[in-house]
């Protein structure tokens, strides 16, 4: 009889996706394995796969958020350890960085995707506006400036509401060009550098100047009013991740660019987010394994990748044999990859393992001081102090 | 009940088993004891275990001296109590009167068109969560526009503000959204009371000059008190496990700034973790014990106190 | 201030139509009791006047305003319930109380007409007690004393002393008819008991399925009952009707003798009968006869007569008191 | 009841101040279904207006109806609402009986039992309860949710329906017990009819969190075969979905449901009040 | 098949005593009638004997076991509650016939019983209608049909017929008479109303205060009372005292003679008196008298009298009937 494996995921969108395109090529190809996926809504996911991978009902293939929530299943001996599995070559060690442990041995998770931060832009209004592409800090303001006059447009699209929305879209967007990406992040987590540091303040310094140029009550917009701000032509600019690509695709009337953060100085070295975020494990418990590790395989192979992409552009491929991209906005994101230096989102590996928690914090204090009731100074110092509540640096 | 009200003190005489009882009882019991007990005594168990040095083991108390000890955990468990009790006394005194009075003008004899207005008024109660969220994010949503725009029609624009997204109304906001969602169940209880008190006594009443407010007031209020005692434990009891709301409409954060956070959303947020926020289950177990203790003490003073002073009626 | 006009009220429930056409005229300070076979339509009628049941059609006129669509509680009365209807969550005093607390009376002169009340009705031990905790007789005592410290205008009574004992419910009678005279309120009655009928009204309505059968004083129905119907109700033991042929009257359908009207003798009179049953009263004693001419035959003698079942004995009936009836059952003047 | 105890003036008080919170209650349910069957922009541009040949779109519903097997979801949903209903109305009220009605040793200690399940969210527990499930093989039945649900609502079935017990008459289960019925004929044919009226409400009460629940199908029952519409549906409210015809579409459809259920338990209701009202 | 005996038999409320001590032997097939003031305790007693209410102390024994701790449903009795206590849910029908069904009785049986019980207490009419739809009485009616469908062997009445017109009254109290001959079941009832207690009972027991004050036959009551309770409790109108020394007699407290047993004259008597008040009930006539020498005394004559208030009579005693008493109200033999 057929083999069915179930692959669980937080990914309800790509449903249709997987249906159409991923399972029939993989079936094709394997006879006699079946695969049915079956994502649960993002918000109940990480539970409910705790719960189930406890219990033992857990599905045959899980997919994995990055850093610590995986590596807290591995460490549980919950998923198998993959570093051997082959295709897995096909990854670069930054790429499966995000699911390897700490001293780099293992490797649990098949790197899947990653998504990239960067600035959509209405192209129409630019031009209408007569607005160039803004590559440095001060371009950046003085579009906004020139668009805010103008009046038509609201400037920025985004709202602080969703908390994340401001801590994403906006400290983790631009933030690498301060604290030049890696080298900072590294230093963060040495305990060399400290989130009151200028590096570390100072994009909150910028998210703070963000205030004038959002629309009317932005305190209680929503991250899809956001969206729909933006799409519906009613704001110009949009600070975005990539997985917003297809979805803008198919809903905005109007022709769309993108460009990456802007550096502080012309000449400086740009530094883009380009954050793994989805991976696939095999859960330990699975009585299929070997017809899972088939399908692991495959889904590490560039085959894979191109489906994957191209069928989601917006989530780029960490594989090694570059993916050759159909659609403009998303070749335009991925195309930064070979100018500006990749990192990854600064709190996401290790920094927030204790309680209080450093990525939901950044969150809460984005969203303050954008909205104002925080400085930067004092957002920043209690960051710092969260952190240096547990976490204590390998010396 | 009467029957046996004195057979404790003075007759020596043993009365028979009375086995009926236990056939009452006992489905409910191992259901309710095998599903719901066991499991959450075995979560509840947690609280006294953490994992030292990777392995489980047990602390004793010690998750308890960090929740109270740790300033972070005190400030969160704090702030979240003190706005569970605003959110609580927000719905005693919205939630709790509007439903008792729409169910005593529902109970107005002879109105037509009952039905329709029960039904309506209780399709907010019907919804899921999800829903509720969706629509009311929408409706407070400055960039949807519909709360402005209606406030405008009455020339109250100016009194708009992004609710939702500013420390101090949001949970007001909030609280009020769930009162709209909630107010069926007040509203169910009190009618269904309120239907059960006897029509001659309505009459009596009528005839002695009792009638409109006086009579609600003096003659059926009295009567439903046992209803009303319930529906306060009952929005305590709710209100102190909520979270679903908040966390489809402020987020697991409980934004902004936390000024939503209420026990349920820090309990469901520590227990099962939340984006890069690990599960901590003895720390959710923890808190989890806490709450059980405040709301235990709360139904423990209705039934021991409260509801033993109360006098019920039979009718 | 207190009169009462009925005029065709009528009655249904569904397609049953409780109430006839019921022509009433009550005057200022007049006590009026309705009698009637159960289920005849009394407590309906007495809803009605009080405004707690619409009526079909009619109207209901008091002090000369029509006030068929007057609440109740604007049409100044009170009234007792049948089924007592006390406010189980207040104590027998504040269940007095509360009407004339509503009204905004003061507090002392509250506690002064529930003082009197309670005190009249034998209460006093019970003031601090709920419904719940008294007998059938407390409960039906409080109801009567909440409908008196209101006095109000009109007073319905429905039944008020039929859980009672006897020397209750003459007191209590007593004290209804006292408050009668000094408050010189209408009230209206309606009971079971003929002593009750007999001895408060100045006017006796009998009622029987919806309808109206005769008006008049006691001792009008008494002896000069309208037909057949209110002939048997008035009187306990009931009336005897004789098939008139069998006694050779042929002027009339049926004759009736009243069972105290009847003279028994061993030795001689008119109908010879055999004894069926006899009750010692005490005071009185029934003698149950069974003769073969009138059939079955009752005699009320009074104090105590010593008669054995299946002794031969004589009936007699007094001539003065014989009741004629026709054949539609009216009374042949 | 009597015309002449209802004023017209009051009853237009009654009335407006009723009209006046239904239309608070209604409104937002309105707005939803009203944008669920207009296109995008639409929605987003004109939300309070009601749909126009130009902008009446059915996207939402196609796209909605379009995923999955919504008829077995249906199915599944009404099955796993109305059995598990049924078992929290009988146990409880069984329990609730005993609780109200007998005086014996560890009654009140029994009941603040019964009432832990209202202190604690069932959740909680869940791991036990999937390991338990697991272990009786339940995983992906129908069953297992409605054992959850009905272990959910005994307690607060038990603390509504003890309390409406108690206003039963002593006087009426007495002449009951004189007729010779025992405590079970007593309970059914006695008791049970009596509290129609609260017996419905905790119907009501009862069915609303299982009818909404997602997290118990989600863990316990998500294979396709068992899965309620809640988790049917939840596919369109995922954080990055903006689909906001799909969101509308779903979610009007799934009020539909669950007030058909509602409207069928108020009808008892009202049964149960027109038969048992009055002694 | 339906012996009762109470020994000693007490039930508090807490610290209120409402029986003190009762003790009662009943033989099988015996018809017991309970009469006494408002609220001394004769549901009480009664519910005590259904089981319905736990005993303080004592045992109630019938048919020779010991059956204080038997749930009612086993007792083997049948009860009427002065609340009727019908079952709202269930039409009349249904209300009757819910414990033969409960019992496993046949359906035919059951429509038949039921039919023989609703013919006897006229409720055909209304076997399809549920309680709220009728009246007072009919419901009295229904609670009576429901116990007597069953027939056990022992039947509680509490005031069953209180609230029935006299004429259905007659009528069902000959029904529950030939009940109780025809199933010889043992009766035990409760009353207010004299003539009930006189024609049904076999025996009658007065209880005052939560105690017994007499038992002894309807005759033997009025006769020979015990006290001075039970003397004014038994009668109606009610024996008048008058202190003995008043009236020369010193071999007793208070001397008390029924009114029946006192005669009037114009011309000549015993006691001169002043006419207070008349009421003319038909059959007899009651004169309210105030004598100087006896204070108030009431005199029931047969027939009708015309006495007018104020006017000066002579009242004499009947010798044979004055009953005489003690300083501790016992009667003096
Ligand atoms: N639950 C109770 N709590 C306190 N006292 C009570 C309770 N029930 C009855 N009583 C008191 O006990 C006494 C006896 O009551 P019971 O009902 O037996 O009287 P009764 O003889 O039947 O009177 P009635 O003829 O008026 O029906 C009364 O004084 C009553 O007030
Ligand atoms: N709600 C109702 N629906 C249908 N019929 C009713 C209703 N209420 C009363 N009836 C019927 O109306 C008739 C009159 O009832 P009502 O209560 O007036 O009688 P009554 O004269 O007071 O009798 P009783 O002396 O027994 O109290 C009765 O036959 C009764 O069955
Ligand atoms: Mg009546
Ligand atoms: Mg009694």
């Amino acid at each position: 009889a057929d083999v069915t494996l179930t692959v669980e995921s937080w990914r309800n969108d790509d449903l249709q996706i997987w249906q159409e395109k991923i399972i029939p090529a993989f079936e094709a190809k394997n006879p006699g394995i079946k695969i049915v996926f079956s994502p649960t809504a993002p918000t109940e996911y990480n539970a409910s796969l705790n719960a189930k991978l406890d219990a033992g009902s857990a599905g045959d293939i899980i997919t994995c958020r990055p850093f610590d929530a995986s590596l807290e299943l591995f460490n549980k001996k919950q998923l198998v350890d993959l570093t051997g599995l082959p295709g897995m070559e096909n990854f670069s060690p930054v790429a499966k960085a995000a699911w390897t442990t700490d001293d780099g041995k293992s490797t649990f998770c098949v790197p899947m995707a990653s998504v990239i931060h960067g600035f959509i832009y209405n192209k129409d209004a630019f031009d209408k506006l007569g607005i160039s592409v803004p590559k440095t800090q001060d371009e950046f303001y003085a579009a906004l400036d020139k668009i805010k006059a103008d009046g038509t447009y609201i400037p920025l699209a985004m709202g602080t509401k969703d908390l994340w929305e401001a801590a994403t879209m906006g400290y983790q967007n631009i933030g690498p060009n301060y604290w030049k990406g890696e080298e900072g992040r590294e230093a963060l987590i040495a305990g060399k550098q400290k989130l009151t540091d200028p590096e570390w303040v100072k994009p909150y310094e910028e998210l703070a100047k963000w205030k004038p140029y959002l629309g009317d009550g932005f305190e209680a917009q929503t991250y899809s009013d956001s969206q729909n701000l933006f799409t519906l032509g009613r704001a110009a600019i949009y600070p975005a991740g990539s997985w917003e690509i297809a979805l803008f695709n198919s809903q905005a009337q109007f022709k769309m660019g993108a460009f990456p953060p802007p550096v502080p100085k012309t000449g400086d070295t740009g530094y883009i987010s380009d954050h793994p975020d989805i991976g696939v494990a095999l859960n330990a418990k699975s009585t299929h394994a070997e017809e899972a590790k088939k399908f692991l395989s495959w889904v590490a192979s560039p085959e894979f990748a191109d489906i994957y992409a191209n069928s989601l552009p917006g989530f780029f491929s960490l594989n090694s044999t570059p993916v050759k991209m159909s659609d403009p906005l998303a070749q335009e994101f991925v195309s930064w990859r070979g100018p500006y230096k990749s990192t990854v989102r600064s709190t996401y590996q290790i920094l927030s393992r204790g309680t209080p928690n450093l990525e939901n914090e950044t969150w809460v204090e984005s969203a303050n001081v954008i909205n104002g009731t925080n400085t930067p100074a004092v957002a920043a110092e209690k960051l710092q102090k969260g952190l240096d509540s547990w976490y204590k640096p390998a010396k | 009940m009467s029957e046996t009200d004195n057979a404790a003190d003075i007759v020596p005489i043993k009365r028979p088993v009375r086995w009926h009882i236990f056939v009452f009882m006992l489905p409910a019991l191992i259901v309710y004891s095998a599903v719901m007990v066991l499991p959450l005594i075995e979560t509840l168990r947690l609280s006294l275990y953490n994992t030292v040095d990777g392995q489980p083991a047990f602390v004793g108390l010690a998750n308890f001296k960090v929740l109270f000890g740790d300033p972070r955990w005190a400030r969160d468990f704090w702030n979240a109590l003190v706005n569970n009790l605003i959110f609580f006394a927000i719905h005693m005194c919205v939630q709790n009167p509007i439903g008792v009075a729409l169910a005593a003008l529902l109970s107005v004899p002879k109105l037509r068109g009952v039905a329709f207005y029960r039904t309506a008024m209780f399709l907010p109660t019907l919804l899921s969560f999800v829903i509720v969220g969706f629509i009311w994010k929408l409706i407070l949503s400055p960039i949807w526009g519909v709360a402005p725009w209606m406030l405008d029609l009455i020339g109250l624009k100016f009194l708009f503000a992004p609710w939702l997204g500013q420390s101090g109304p949001a949970l007001i906001a909030v609280s009020l959204i769930s009162n709209w969602q909630y107010i069926g169940i007040p509203m169910m209880l009190i009618y269904a009371a309120l239907l059960s008190i006897p029509e001659e006594v309505i009459e009596a009443a009528e005839c002695d000059g009792i009638t409109g407010w006086a009579q609600f007031w003096k003659i059926k209020l009295p009567l439903i008190l046992p209803a009303i005692g319930i529906i306060s434990i009952l929005t305590f009891v709710g209100n102190f496990n909520a979270f679903d709301l908040i966390y489809t409409v402020q987020g697991a954060l409980a934004g902004p700034d936390m000024s939503t956070d209420i026990l349920g959303t820090l309990l469901y947020r520590t227990f099962f973790g939340f984006q890069l926020q690990l599960g901590d289950r003895s720390m959710g177990a923890t808190i989890a014990t806490v709450m059980f203790l405040i709301i235990l003490a709360g139904v423990s003073l209705y039934l021991f106190v409260i509801q033993r002073r109360m006098r019920r009626y039979q009718f | 201030m207190g009169s009462l006009q009925l005029k065709s009220i009528r009655k249904s429930y569904g397609t049953h139509e409780v109430l006839k056409g019921i022509d009433l005229e009550v005057k200022d300070g007049e006590f009026v009791i309705f009698v009637g076979p159960s289920g005849c339509g009394k407590s309906t009628l007495l809803r009605s006047i009080a405004g707690l049941e619409d009526v079909t059609s009619g109207a209901v006129v008091i002090n000369g305003r029509d006030e068929t669509l007057t609440p109740p509680a604007k049409r100044g009365i009170a009234m007792v319930f049948q089924s007592y209807a006390l406010y189980p969550h207040l104590t027998v005093k504040d269940n007095m109380g509360l009407g004339l607390k509503q009204a905004g009376t003061a507090k002392d002169e509250i506690e002064k007409r529930v003082g009197k009340a309670s005190g009249m009705l034998s209460l006093e031990p019970y003031l601090a007690r709920r419904p719940a905790e008294l007998s059938g007789g407390q409960r039906q005592r409080v109801a009567i004393g909440r409908a008196i410290v209101r006095e109000p205008e009109l007073f319905l009574f429905d039944e008020p002393l039929s859980n009672l004992d006897a020397a209750l419910r003459v007191q209590t009678r007593l004290e209804i008819a006292r408050l009668h005279r000094s408050l010189k309120a209408t009230m209206i009655y309606v009971t079971h008991d003929q002593v009750e009928a007999m001895t408060l009204a100045d006017k006796i309505v009998v009622l029987n399925a919806g309808a109206i059968e005769q008006i008049g004083s006691p001792m009008e129905l008494y002896k000069r009952p309208a037909n057949v119907f209110v002939a048997g109700f008035i009187g306990s033991p009931q009336m005897n009707f004789i098939a008139a042929e069998k006694v050779g009257d042929h002027s009339a359908k049926t004759i009736g003798v009243r069972p105290e009207h009847l003279t028994l003798s061993r030795e001689q009179g008119t109908w010879a009968a055999k004894v069926v049953h006899v009750e010692h009263l005490g005071a009185d004693t029934i003698i149950y006869l069974e003769s073969d001419q009138c059939g079955l035959l009752t005699a009320r003698l009074f104090g105590e007569h010593q008669y054995e079942p299946d002794e031969i004995v004589y009936a007699t009936p007094d001539q003065a008191h014989v009741h004629r009836f026709d054949v539609d059952n009216q009374a042949i003047r | 009841m009597s015309k002449a105890r209802t004023s017209p003036i009051r009853t237009g008080l009654v009335h407006l101040a009723l009209s006046a919170y239904t239309l608070v209650a209604l409104f937002p349910v309105f707005l939803t279904i009203i944008n669920s069957f207009k296109d995008r922009a639409s929605i987003f541009r004109e939300p309070l207006m009601i749909p126009t040949p130009s902008t009446f779109s059915l996207v939402g519903y196609q796209t909605v109806l379009g995923q999955g097997d919504f008829a077995t979801y249906f199915q599944n949903s009404f099955i796993v609402t109305i059995v598990s209903i049924l078992l929290v109305l009988l146990f409880g009220a069984m329990a609730a009986f005993a609780l109200s009605e007998y005086r014996f040793r560890g009654n009140m200690l029994l009941g603040l039992y019964m009432a832990i399940g209202i202190m604690i969210p069932i959740r909680l527990g869940t791991v036990a309860i999937l390991q338990g499930m697991v272990a009786a093989g339940l995983v992906n039945t129908l069953t297992a949710l409605i054992l959850v649900y009905t272990a959910q609502g005994i307690p607060l079935a038990i603390f509504i329906l003890s309390e409406f017990m108690r206003t039963v008459s002593d006087d009426l289960k007495n002449a009951g017990r004189i007729d010779g019925l025992s405590e079970y004929a007593i309970f059914f044919r006695l008791v049970l009819p009596l509290v129609r009226p609260a017996m419905a409400t905790v119907a009501v009460f009862t069915m609303i969190p299982i009818w909404n629940d997602l997290w118990f199908p989600l863990i316990l029952a998500p294979s396709e075969a068992t899965k309620t519409v809640t988790l049917g549906s939840q596919i369109f409210i995922g954080q990055f979905v903006t689909n906001w015809n799909a969101v509308l579409a779903a979610l009007s459809l799934a009020i539909l449901p669950i007030l058909v259920l509602y409207v069928i338990f108020s009808r008892q209701l009202i049964r149960g009040i027109t038969s048992g009202a009055v002694k």
